[in-house]
């Protein structure tokens, strides 16, 4: 589907720290999990902090059923914090669905998130069968993100501080055995480093600072293990651990 | 119809170079793309007689009303190009503008004359602008060295030329001239403006270290420069710089320009070339004569 | 305290030339002005030898997160300065710079030699960047010019000599290494962009036509020129463009600044420079080494 | 009182197509009829039309009392929409009284309004014991605004199209006999220059594009009769007629 279209929120939610809002998307495509999709308010998008934000802002979509589109808000920074001020019949653009999402895979997977990098993953579990889930957040607050996966049993979780779940790192809990198993990952960039270090069969799902998510601007570029860069928008936002040369911090 | 050295283009709005790529939003968008294509002629990224890898991440920081980029060129190279991407970029429903850049006038006529012999090019553009590159001051800054480049170029095709001008200038209207006499058909302008981000440590944000500024921000820079450049060339103008709408195209048409392109609303809006030509048709059709 | 040029200042925040008229602030907002005032030192608007009424208004147009001004430099002239207008400045809490223009060396050289005998005047500011004026090119746009006029000067005053570079050129790094070859004792930049808005019937809307662009849409624009010249220069610099907060200020005294000017911010916000010092104060209570 | 404050909307009223908004300003001095202040929202100014507004806007002060400061807003672009839109609660940066308002005359005062330049004389008539008033309004959607004044008799109203009052242009109710009066005037440049032109006693409100409201930028110039530029913020708002070379139509 070309170009941008409103569309108007139909439920915001929170979750601790985080927000969920649903728009209502009639017409557009089905999105695959992992897929992501630009998003800007069509009123008061700018005026922020700085001015800004000026360019629209992509966000992994975290459900889709029905012609309706879920998606889950961290506060970073003046686009994160002006969507997460949305509410019902307030209108949205959005461009999608974009990118290249989770490919199937016939080993077992293992999902690891971290922080608001768990949105892919929940709508990744939404089409698997009871998956194994691990899922870190920094303290019990942001830990309640985690009754997002209704899919199959519950998640493990930790947390930074201990105040829920397991006190550590989310790969803490991977398995020392992980053969026959291929990791789906998406959280932040030390996170996903660790992972990649670990050699083993694993897709990562990248963010990258964009403006555009269609392949337009290449200002998503990440490096490559083979030398150069890729586009996270269209080669990615999901790439196979062993494509990547790392995971930048930014 | 619109003529544009000799071109018959659908309306007014084209795209501004390395701000689409149509083979991608194809991928990302389907045939729909090509049904709706939203600008009159499509000109490419530029593309450099070596392969370049670009610069690297970060390469964007978002600022008031636009944005700084430091992409550094990144393309397969001449020969890349011609092989993987013009056969695609030939199915497009507008004819193909190639921008080419090199740093030197015999880099540059190597480009023109290899674009000068594929019927799928409908014209070159030189950019001669780009300040994202470390070659110390970009090669259209200085009028004489740039009438001296153009005329070294010129006798290398007879497709129509459009020299990008360079705004990091002290007279942009004596770059316009320049490119005139050395032999251009057409000058665009305004590419994006040097500038610099810092990170919360005070170190430079992009991989690039500086960067161009596009979008809003340089909106009326841009109208100041197409004046300014008009006021003294006879060759038709490609106006850019900032345009969201209709009224900011026509603008730039008021200004002196023939043809308005669009670059940092496409990020915004990926259809925003169809939509700012239809506004501009509104206004037309709105108005006795719009354009006076 | 910091020291530039000999002046010993309270903070590094100043004002720009022509952003803050201290002498109407101080009839609008009365005596607590002088008891808060914003900068640590304060610059004049542009003195030029005769008095100028201006350019015809509007003067003023709104951009995406800046504006453009075609003031057109009024002022008294150097004679009324120095009568009317000097005795009440110099009843300000903080060192005064006298900002100048001249089209010629000579006018320049008379302007300084005047400042130079008045004791209420600490330093002189040399605006060889305003865009406003119909002069043909800004004089102090192309490097070896620029040198000449201001060892021309030079010679005029025992006072520290600032050179306002303009933003308007293609080399900013060459013209701040020119001024400092000539004799200056500091550079300040950027001034405005020359820039150009239309009215809805495509005339231009500024009655001088042309105008200058400032506010957050040229601050990164400001942070790669300042660091360009910080490279090639050892004297002091003076940095502005876009400033809002003192994180901004902290980016351009990283980029190599000594002092920071506050200019279209004071009209949002007419005591921003007070403010913008604090938070600069507050990052570096805050931090090791905020200046590393 | 010198830079800017926040300030708290406690009321905003609607009279036709106008918005009257009040702010609690405690400390703020107490402003005299004709002077401005320069407002501009404390959240979201900017990201409206053209990415605008972004420097604040000049309004006459309309009301004031006990620490209560009232505003008449007109939507004619980004800033007056951004304001038209302030509720309960909302803060607002404020920054004035400024200028030079209303001059105080033995001679007899008629008031003369058009449109949203009625705010100044509303705040006039408040001081004064049932003084004259005329105004002019596009239609009786507009004429509502009229019933802000209320201190003496009922106001005068025209309308451009005979939907209100009489039919036609506010000047047409003036006396034919002005000897001894003074005309307090503020609305379109057209009506302001028509009232100049006959070169009676008068006091004439402008209005100007400003950027500082404070006289730092020289940007909100008018014309003076005897050559050069007065500014509108400092020297004004309120001119004698027979100062002004004309009154610009912007
Ligand atoms: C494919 C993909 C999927 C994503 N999915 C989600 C999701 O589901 N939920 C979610 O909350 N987030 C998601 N993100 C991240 C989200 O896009 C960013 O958090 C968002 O763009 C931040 O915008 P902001 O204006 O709130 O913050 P910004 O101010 O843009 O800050 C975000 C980061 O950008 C950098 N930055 C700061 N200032 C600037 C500047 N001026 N210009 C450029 N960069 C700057 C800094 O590193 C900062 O930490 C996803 C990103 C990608 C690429
Ligand atoms: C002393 C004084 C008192 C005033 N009192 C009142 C009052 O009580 N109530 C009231 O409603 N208004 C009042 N005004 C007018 C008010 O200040 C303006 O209507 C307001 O500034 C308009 O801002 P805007 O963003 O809504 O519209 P803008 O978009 O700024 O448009 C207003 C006008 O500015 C011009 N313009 C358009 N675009 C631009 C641009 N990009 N840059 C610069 N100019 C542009 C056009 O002529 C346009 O008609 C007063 C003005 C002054 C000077
Ligand atoms: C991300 C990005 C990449 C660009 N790449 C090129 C390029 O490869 N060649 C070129 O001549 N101009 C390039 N430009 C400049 C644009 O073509 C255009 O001149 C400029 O962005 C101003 O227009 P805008 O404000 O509408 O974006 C690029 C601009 C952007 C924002
Ligand atoms: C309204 C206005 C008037 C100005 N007048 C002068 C002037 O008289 N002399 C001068 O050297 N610079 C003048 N400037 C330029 C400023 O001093 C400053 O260099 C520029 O505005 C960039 O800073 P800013 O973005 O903080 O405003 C003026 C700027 C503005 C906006
Ligand atoms: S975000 Fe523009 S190319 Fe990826
Ligand atoms: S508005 Fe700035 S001087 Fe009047």
């Amino acid at each position: 589907m070309f170009g941008r279209r409103a569309c108007t929120v139909v439920e915001r939610t929170t979750y601790g720290p985080y927000v969920v809002v649903d728009v209502h998307d009639p017409d557009g495509p089905a999105p695959a999990p992992g897929q992501f999709y630009m998003l800007a308010a069509v009123e008061r998008w700018g005026g922020g902090d700085g001015e800004r934000p000026f360019l629209p802002r992509a966000f992994s979509v975290l459900r889709a059923r029905e012609g309706r589109l879920s998606f889950l808000f961290d506060d970073v920074g003046p686009g994160t914090n002006r969507l997460m001020d949305l509410d019902r019949e307030d209108e949205l653009w959005l461009t999608g669905p974009l990118g290249e999402g989770w490919r199937p895979t016939d080993r077992r997977p293992i999902l690891i998130g971290g922080g608001v990098g768990i949105a892919p993953l929940v709508a990744l579990a939404d089409t698997l069968d009871a998956p194994e889930v691990l899922l870190g957040f920094r303290d019990a607050h942001h830990a309640q993100a985690a009754a997002l996966v209704t899919q199959g049993s519950d998640p493990s979780v930790t947390t930074d501080d201990g105040s829920a779940g397991h006190h550590g790192l989310v790969t803490e809990l991977l398995p020392d055995d992980l053969s026959g198993v291929e990791l789906f990952a998406c959280g932040p960039p030390a996170m996903l480093e660790a992972i990649r270090r670990l050699g083993v069969p694993a897709q990562l799902a990248l963010e990258s600072g964009m403006a555009c998510g269609f392949g337009a601007c290449f200002g998503c570029v990440t490096p490559l293990a083979e030398g150069g860069y890729a586009r996270v928008c269209v080669d990615g936002p999901v790439f196979a651990a062993a494509e990547l040369a790392e995971v930048p911090a930014h | 119809m619109i003529d544009f050295c000799g071109l018959q283009l659908e309306h007014e709005v084209i795209n501004g170079s390395g701000t689409f790529d149509a083979i991608a939003a194809r991928r990302a968008f389907g045939a729909e793309l090509l049904d709706r294509f939203p600008f009159s002629a499509f000109v490419s990224k530029t593309i450099t007689l070596k392969p370049r890898a670009g610069n690297p991440p970060p390469r964007l920081w978002e600022t008031a009303g636009g944005m700084i980029n430091s992409i550094g060129l990144p393309n397969k190279g001449l020969a890349g190009y011609l092989e993987h991407d013009l056969p695609q970029l030939a199915e497009l429903p507008v004819p193909l503008i190639t921008n080419v850049m090199g740093s030197t006038a015999e880099e540059l006529t190597e480009l023109a004359a290899a674009c000068d012999e594929r019927p799928e090019i409908a014209a070159i553009e030189l950019n001669v602008s780009c300040p994202n590159v470390a070659t110390g001051l970009d090669i259209g800054a200085v009028p004489a060295e740039l009438e001296r480049v153009v005329a070294g170029v010129r006798p290398a095709t007879t497709k129509p030329l459009i020299v990008k001008l360079t705004p990091n200038t002290a007279d942009v209207a004596a770059c316009g001239r320049a490119a005139e006499a050395g032999g251009a058909d057409a000058v665009s302008l305004i590419n994006t403006l040097r500038a610099m981000a810092l990170d919360s440590d005070g170190e430079p944000w992009l991989g690039g270290r500086t960067g161009g500024l596009s979008g809003p921000a340089i909106r009326n820079v841009a109208v100041a420069q197409v004046a300014a450049v008009a006021a003294g060339v006879t060759v038709p103008i490609v106006g850019m710089g900032g345009v969201q709408t209709g009224a900011h195209a026509l603008d730039l048409l008021r200004a002196g320009a023939t043809l308005v392109a669009v670059g940092t609303e496409s990020f915004r809006d990926p259809a925003a070339g169809g939509r700012i030509a239809r506004e501009l048709r509104e206004k037309a059709a709105n108005s006795a004569n719009p354009f006076a």
